[in-house]
């Protein structure tokens, strides 16, 4: 059977034919279907089931609102859960599959929870499951957890990509229909940069789903032509398949562009989706209004749909779930569907309007005053059964039943920063109140305004009034007649019963639930929400939410107001996850830096490791080196033995300038730094305002008013931010400038014995390099290589006589190699962070695993460095008690009893034979290596009173890996105490 | 002169080219930069020396002065980027020092940036993609500092103006290069 | 959000690293008598209103400018942006 | 009435009749003993375990709104004891020892379930700071395991490390952590306190304290006056505010945190796990839906909404670590206020008012706190003695240097 309820007409190309595939069933359909309209085209009404009950459901709606018809969408890596078939654009070759159900769709064993729903009545699992207590774990739950969940994913990666863009406008038009229409021709013909963003892939809202005229033509003709109107307009950005999906702070809005989702696969280097950052200094949501239910006794079948959704599933895709087709209304509007279909040559058997005064019509029958009171049909509406005014029933055949509970109006957007929507009595619904997002104004139908008319007009004054806020002047446009029927409604939100009536469908809460939570006094909102999950699915209740409060409302005996009303939250619509990451992905989370000679350390085989956003050589394996130790222990031993070399780039670098420079560095740093002589380098300790380290560094003087400082690579980002608060904030009248250079310059440090000897071969000759001239924490601004400008410290990270020397930073890999080739008289060795890291923990230098932002100078052993006879940041608050106890944790080296044992990071310390429990704990190891000179491990760590208890044995201990031996309390400078070397 | 060969930001000896649909991005190695500050109480003073040496005035907020051969744009309250060809100012920032004597603090930034010039026509389309800055509204002259993909950049629109200067830090050329490239691609 | 910017105009927020109320421009002499006092008291214990809020934003991505933002806690608008140096001179208030 | 799995099959043959209230809505009484202002988790614990563990009776809970409706009620569920400092550990451990036994204190199932959380570490500190954390949690009697990539991947095989920017060396795990039914543990605890004579009033918002000469004698509520000899604050998010009424500033600014939920999927997700190269944890709900979160936004605000710039960090890292969550949808996000404290850790003490008590700062950790806070903060009301888990949760330690900053991030309250 091929597209039996394929009417005439529609907005659907029939030059199109599409194949697509619903779980095994191969059907065809048009281009401008949606799964949905092809499915029920096909006659397929059956096209899911229900969260908890596994009720066979069929669409109830034509769009994003839609609870029910929520499939597979596409195969393999691509394959999208809960993918809503009223929205999904038919291409050929489309596959989908329905979801939450075993065997099949038709046969789903699950559904017997539909036979024990008495017993998984709301909250029911609050109640229960509670014995044995181990068993929730091991049984109950992974029952839960299997039933449960809708679709699945593919448990590939995402194949696709997303960007992520910006764009900035004076007036945002959110909705396409009429009134999203005619605001933007106002706008655009007044010159105004505006964006129009409709979520559908054919503009026009509504007009595209009715049949009556807009000046002379059909709406949908008019909208055609208005859209085709806009995009000749250079100030206007017309915007189809993009949903905003909230309203952010200062005119800020996010939208979603789905650029690849009407494609069997995006094209070559474009993104599947856009997630847009619109900045618009105005906003007008015109975001149309849904349809509502009525709720009664299993209301849920496939093919009891709202009646609009039959309406505009005959008008705009030609198609019919069916040929016999009930109304039921509490509403005009409800009898425009009748009239449509009945024009389409459908079949209309009744019409059943709650009212007494009901409309009457010569083109079907209507049952004024009537209600449905049961339905049938387990996988499709077959028959219903209608309580007749006077008494008694009627049980009528049909196919399809449209029920129209009259319109809420999509106030959503109008929440997004905690508006709450008011309650119309003569629309009998929510419509949008209290404090709108600044700069938001709203119309038409999402504005409570439901005729055409009304629409069209409410667009164009409200695009006025935003644009004379803007300070523009505008014409009106001229706007065509339009229907402008009045809403006729009297509420009725439920036919009441002793059996199930469904209110939210796809989380299967039923009328009865919402009672049972306001018997156990749930009675807010947002318990009865939370209680009974209306609300809560895919759909985030745009059909149930206002039913249920009106249920509620009843059951307390209270206005549908003073129950209240639920807020509603980002995003719009259920938004994929991959467009908010963007590019941002895979190797692309964050940007990578590369240091300047990684082109070389690359060509020498280097193995790399991250170190913050850097990626630093880590050792330099030679051939035969099977093991990281080795290249490591022989960059270390040929490094102390003669030279090596390591690229220290990513320490951070700033230049302090100024005659203020060196007062300002001396607020900065807790030492003394006013008073270093030009030409020399200083350690320098950084606290934090509350007294604990900051970063630690070296602060090299080149002129009177001119420093370098150095900061460690973690910090030298917030080391940065901080030196411009002190400056900006705390001392704006000094005279100091800033900036970074961590860039600007290549840095090496050239370490050991022939450091001299290989530095002299670089530096140009006039440069004296003697200890007396160039001594310990000396610098110099020098040339090197026949006249390149240069910076050379003599300072020392190993320990080692050793320097660093810097370059402008695209010489760098020229220096590596030249400083390689200039050393191989010395077997000069490059070496990576492994081996700095050896060298520094030899030596008892601290770096960021000892500055973990919980340590103190005087944890460090530098308590004597924070001045007392100057202002620096965290001078006063270091004197804190709690800071400065008797037995404070003190740096101390470590050593294991047995040499042959490690002594790993992580490990707590505990006196000799305590019991391994908290009480006992004494400190811990903040870093550890094998010393290759020492022949053994060594550590860095942290003891109570560490500094007394130098020749302690103590216990250290690692439950985690399984560590338990005694190690030795040692002075935390194993190599070179006296520190001749590196004066050498 | 020194015998030390330099290497491109994006690791090759020569500039790199890549082109999409017409628009066209050239890695730009001829650049010579150096910050200009100006001292406490030398504001004047400074600005001075720098509309001098730009034949006008110093760049205002937001804007650049393009000059040849030193161009400037405006960094920060009293701070400026100043830049001109590499090939006949490397040693720019002791040029700056000697015209700006104690009226400001300069810094050789030249090194500090790769620079990437993107020329045709949609590129505006391009920079939607990867920057939150209005460039519709962009006018020839103006520089502003933005972010792309968590790297801070200068974004500078020449003349004409289908030509946008990108100046990013150097150490992450390579992942700016390979979003630019990669908006490119999407958008064009 | 948008911050207007004294200098560039309305930039986005995420151009902007945040650190706290302003009263961190009033640093207190440490030299002061009860010093200890004062600094606990600087860095540590806040008005957090619901409501007015002076705050510290830096213009990271921009023109390391340090700003002074007066916005409202529960509503997010921005009525007044100064630069921190400015707000600095004139002791921190103003 | 007492659950069973019985009642539920009884109830469910005759319809239902037999559900009571699980509280009742009394009128306030003129006075009590204790008045709790906060009827959000940690207050209405607090009432149940003084009524419980201390037999008080004479105990009101004072809710501005709707019970449970802060941030028990918009949390990301995740249940652990994993802290490093001794000021912390010992808390969080009580808590998650309260946790395994809740559902048959309460009668009711908060659906506690220990599927275990794992803290990924991609670099060799982080690996280092992680393996004194697990030391410290297993000296204080906690669980922890070390595990590498590979046992990692056996949990959860979609995890990123073929391309991954920042390498998945392995993970902390700790298997008693979990998740817990965050609304079910607010009415567990309400449905426990109002069975033992707690009155839990709703809609009755604190408008100022009675305080004379260095003691407290009320409340002033907008339902009218109510004295009490003990008044103790647990408004976590309004912190500020409330302890206004005493005139007292305290170390602590409100931030908002958001959180988001899922589509509901097929199970993926065994545990709770979180991502170390930023910050982002994430579980998946019996529902199905995938329940995650991240930084707060980092501003002060009482406004429970954020800001699109954090929800695109949060997912960024979410599909940094499973790029098959691409084609899940969003499907919903929500802002909750915190109490941001100075040192990352809570405040549960007296003030220098009498019988004014304080409990708040929980940062965005005070879900798994629950329990343990209740309990700690009724036995300081009831014996005026900070409870042994919790002495290091004062107010003065900024005064005297005692923080308890598990990040070290120091006196900023937006980096913990």
């Amino acid at each position: 059977m091929s597209q039996v309820n394929r009417l005439d007409g529609g907005l659907i190309d029939r030059s199109e034919t599409y194949s697509f595939r619903f779980d095994s069933t191969y059907h065809k359909g048009h281009k401008g279907d949606t799964l949905a309209s092809a499915l029920l085209a096909n006659g397929v009404r059956l096209m899911g089931r229900s969260f908890k009950y596994h009720r066979p459901r069929g669409p109830m709606t034509a769009g994003s609102e839609e609870p029910n018809a929520i499939v597979e969408l596409r195969e393999g890596a691509r394959k999208e859960p809960n993918t809503r078939a009223t929205t999904a654009e038919l291409y050929d070759g489309l596959r989908a599959a329905s979801q939450n159900r075993w065997p099949s769709l038709a046969f789903d064993a699950m559904e017997i929870n539909d036979l024990l729903s008495n017993f998984f009545a709301a909250g029911f699992y609050y109640k229960t499951f509670m014995w044995p207590a181990a068993f929730w774990e091991k049984v109950y739950e992974p029952i839960i957890r299997r039933a449960a969940g809708l679709g699945s994913l593919s448990s590939q990666d995402d194949p696709d990509d997303y960007d992520k863009g910006f764009l900035h406008c004076d007036l945002l038009i959110i909705g396409g229909g009429p009134a999203g229409l005619a605001a933007a021709l106002t706008a655009g013909e007044s010159g105004a940069r505006v964006i129009l963003c409709d979520e559908d892939f054919l503009i026009g809202g509504r007009l595209n789903f009715e049949t009556y005229d807009v000046g002379g033509q059909s709406g949908a003709a008019w909208a055609a032509e208005t859209v085709a109107r806009l995009q000749t307009m250079p100030n206007v950005r017309v915007m189809p398949r993009t949903t905003v999906i909230g309203a952010f702070d200062h005119g800020i809005y996010g939208a979603v562009e789905r650029v690849s989702d009407h494609l069997p696969v995006p094209q070559e280097g474009k993104p599947r989706q856009i997630l847009w950052r619109i900045t618009s200094t105005r906003a007008i949501l015109c975001a149309g209004a849904t349809e509502r239910p009525i709720v009664f006794e299993n209301n849920d079948r496939p093919g009891i749909m709202q009646a609009s959704a039959i309406r505009a599933y005959a008008n705009r895709w030609a198609v019919t779930p069916a040929q016999q087709v009930a109304i039921f209304t509490n509403n005009d509007d409800g009898h425009r569907t009748a009239s449509d279909l009945v024009s389409k040559g459908v079949e209309v058997v009744s019409v059943i309007d709650t009212r007494q005064d009901a409309l009457i019509s010569t083109d079907y029958d209507v049952i004024a005053g009537g209600v449905i009171d049961q339905t049938w049909g387990r996988l499709g509406l077959k028959q219903i059964e209608v309580k007749m005014p006077k008494g008694g029933i009627r049980r009528i055949k049909c196919g399809a039943l449209g029920v129209s509970g009259g319109w809420n109006p999509n106030v959503h957007l109008t929440c997004h920063q905690r508006g709450r929507p008011v309650w119309d009595e003569a629309l009998s619904a929510f419509v949008p109140g209290g404090a709108l997002p600044p700069g938001m104004t709203v119309a038409g139908a999402a504005n409570g305004v439901f005729s055409t008319h009304g629409a069209l007009n409410s667009g164009a004054e409200t695009a006025k009034a935003a644009l004379s806020d803007l300070g523009m002047t505008s014409k009106a446009p001229t706007l065509p007649d339009a229907e402008d029927t009045p809403v006729r409604i009297t509420p009725f939100w439920h036919v009441k019963s002793a059996k199930r009536a469904w209110v939210d469908q796809q989380n299967d809460v039923t009328a009865k639930d919402i009672k049972l939570a306001h018997q156990e006094n749930f009675r807010s909102v947002e318990h009865l929400k939370r209680y009974t999950t209306l609300g809560m699915a895919t759909d985030q209740g745009k059909t149930s939410n206002v039913a249920g409060l009106a249920i509620m409302a009843e059951v307390a005996g209270k206005a549908i107001p003073e129950v209240g009303t639920t807020m509603f939250r980002p995003p719009y619509a259920p938004t994929a996850m991959g467009v908010f990451a963007g590019r941002a992905w895979g190797k692309d989370v964050r940007p990578t830096r590369l240091t300047p000679s990684h082109k070389w350390a690359e060509e020498q085989g280097a193995v790399f490791t991250e170190s913050g956003l850097w990626l630093r050589a880590q050792w330099y394996p030679k051939a035969g080196e099977t093991h990281w130790r080795e290249s490591c222990d022989r960059e270390v031993l040929q490094t102390r033995k003669s030279v090596g070399v390591c690229d220290v780039t990513s320490l951070g670098k700033i230049d302090v300038q100024g005659a203020d420079a060196a007062t300002f560095l001396n607020l900065v740093y807790c030492n003394g730094m006013a008073k270093i002589p030009v030409g020399k380098v200083r350690y320098g300790l950084m606290l934090r305002e509350d007294g604990f380290v900051m970063d630690d560094g070296t602060a090299a003087r080149l002129a009177e008013d001119h420093f370098v400082v150095t900061t460690t690579t973690a910090n030298a980002v917030g080391v940065y931010r901080h030196m411009e608060f002190v400056r900006q904030c705390l001392c704006p009248d000094m005279d100091v400038q800033l900036i970074s250079t961590t860039e600007a310059w290549a840095q090496f440090a050239v370490a050991g014995p022939n450091s001299r000897a290989l530095l002299r071969k670089i530096v140009d000759p006039g440069v004296d390099l003697s200890n007396d001239a160039f001594p310990f924490m000396a610098c110099a601004e020098v040339t090197i290589c026949g006249g390149l400008r240069a910076r050379l410290f003599r300072i020392s990270f190993s320990g080692e006589l050793a320097y660093e020397i810097a370059v402008p930073t695209r010489y760098g890999d020229a220096l590596i190699r030249r400083l390689m080739t200039a050393g191989e008289e010395f077997d000069v060795v490059p070496y990576g962070l492994e081996a700095l890291n050896v060298m520094r923990i030899e030596k008892g230098h601290v770096t960021a695993n000892e500055l973990n932002g919980t340590t103190t100078a005087l944890n460090l052993g530098m308590g004597r460095m924070v001045s007392k006879t100057k202002d620096s940041i965290g001078s006063v608050l270091s004197e804190r008690p709690g800071m400065n106890e008797e037995d404070a944790l003190k740096l101390v080296g470590l050593k294991p009893v047995d040499l042959s044992n490690n002594v790993p990071a992580g490990a707590h310390l505990l006196t000799k034979g305590a019991k391994v429990t908290a009480t006992n704990d004494q400190g811990y190891v903040t870093s550890a290596c094998y010393s290759p000179n020492l022949g053994h491990h060594i550590a860095l760590g942290f003891l109570k009173s560490g500094d007394s208890r130098i020749g302690e044995v103590i216990r250290l201990v690692s439950p985690l890996t399984g560590v338990d031996h005694e190690v030795e309390v040692v002075s935390a400078h194993f190599l070179d105490p006296e520190g001749e070397r590196l004066r050498a | 002169m020194h015998d030390l060969a330099p290497l491109h930001a994006l690791g090759g000896a020569e500039a790199r080219i890549d082109t999409v649909a017409g628009v066209t991005l050239t890695e730009n190695m001829g650049l010579a930069l150096a910050s200009v500050s100006a001292r406490k109480g030398q504001e004047t003073a400074c600005r001075a020396h720098l509309g001098e040496l730009l034949e006008g005035s110093a760049p205002e907020p937001g804007k650049t002065v393009l000059h040849d051969p030193e161009a400037s744009f405006w960094m920060a309250p009293d701070q400026w980027m100043v830049g001109a060809p590499f090939g006949t100012h490397e040693d720019l920032a002791a040029q700056l020092k000697a015209r700006f004597c104690e009226t400001a603090s300069i810094t050789e930034q030249t090194d500090a940036w790769v620079c990437f010039d993107m020329r045709g026509d949609g590129i505006e389309a391009v920079m939607q993609l990867c920057a939150n800055i209005d460039i519709e509204r962009m006018q020839t002259g103006d520089a502003v500092r933005t972010v792309i993909h968590y790297m801070g950049v200068y974004v500078l629109r020449r003349d004409p103006a289908n030509w946008l200067r990108i100046l990013g830090s150097r150490s992450s050329a390579g992942s700016l290069h390979h979003a630019l490239v990669t908006a490119m691609k999407a958008a064009l | 959000m948008i911050i207007n910017h004294p200098i560039l105009g309305p930039r986005d927020s995420s151009e902007f690293v945040y650190l706290g109320d302003a009263t961190l421009l009033k640093r207190p002499d440490w030299q002061a008598e009860d010093a200890a006092e004062q600094f606990y008291d600087y860095l540590h214990t806040r008005d957090n209103p619901a409501g007015l809020h002076r705050e510290l934003w830096y213009h990271e991505q921009g023109d390391r400018s340090w700003l002074v933002v007066t916005r409202d806690t529960v509503t997010h608008e921005i009525t007044k942006v100064e630069l921190a140096r400015d707000v600095a001179r004139t002791g921190g208030s103003a | 009435m007492r659950y069973s799995g019985f009642r539920v099959l009884k109830e469910a043959l005759t319809g239902h009749r037999g559900w009571g209230p699980a509280w009742r809505d009394p009128e306030p009484q003129s006075d009590y003993d204790y008045v709790i202002i906060g009827g959000g988790g940690h207050g209405l614990a607090t009432a149940y375990y003084l009524a419980k563990e201390y037999k008080q009776s004479r105990v009101a809970v004072l809710e501005k709104g709707w019970i449970g409706g802060g941030n028990v009620g918009r949390n990301t569920t995740i249940v652990r004891s994993n802290y490093l400092l001794d000021g912390n550990e010992p808390f969080y451990e009580f808590s998650l020892k309260l946790w395994e036994g809740l559902e048959q204190d309460l009668n009711y199932n908060a659906m506690m379930s220990q599927r275990g959380i794992i803290n990924l570490m991609h670099s060799d500190a982080q690996r280092d700071a992680y393996i004194r954390r697990g030391n410290s949690m297993i000296l204080h009697g906690a669980d922890a395991e070390l595990l590498n990539q590979k046992q990692v991947l056996e949990k959860y095989p979609f995890l990123n490390v073929k391309n991954a920017r920042f390498p998945v060396m392995g993970g902390l795990l700790q298997a008693r952590a979990g998740t817990a039914r965050h609304d079910a543990v607010a009415w567990g605890y309400a449905r426990g306190a109002d069975q033992r004579g707690v009155d839990i009033i709703q809609n009755c918002e604190v408008t100022g304290l009675r305080i004379e000469n260095g003691k407290v004698l009320g409340v002033e509520t907008s339902r009218g006056y109510i004295g009490a000899k003990k008044v103790g604050s647990c408004v976590a998010g309004s912190s500020s505010k409330v302890m206004a009424y005493a005139g007292m500033r305290l170390p602590i600014e409100s931030h908002v945190l958001q959180a988001f939920v899922s589509e509901g999927l097929k199970p993926v997700l065994p545990g709770v796990i979180t991502f170390g190269a930023g910050h982002f944890y994430c579980s998946q709900s019996d529902k199905g839906g995938l329940v995650f979160g991240g930084n707060i936004d980092g501003y002060n605000s009482y406004a429970q909404r954020g800001n699109l710039p954090v929800v695109e960090d949060v997912i960024e890292e979410a599909i940094a670590m499973f790029p098959m969550l691409g084609r899940a949808r969003l499907l919903r996000s929500w802002g909750g206020i915190m109490d941001m404290s100075m040192d990352g850790s809570p405040i549960i003490d007296k003030t220098h008012i009498d019988g004014l008590y304080f409990n708040g700062g929980w940062c965005y950790g005070g879900f798994k706190a629950t329990p343990a806070s209740g309990f700690c903060y009724a036995h300081l009301l009831a014996t005026d003695t900070p409870h042994e888990t919790a002495t290091a949760f004062r107010l003065d330690r900024f005064r005297t240097g005692n923080v308890i900053d598990e990040k070290g991030s120091g006196a900023q309250p937006n980096l913990h």
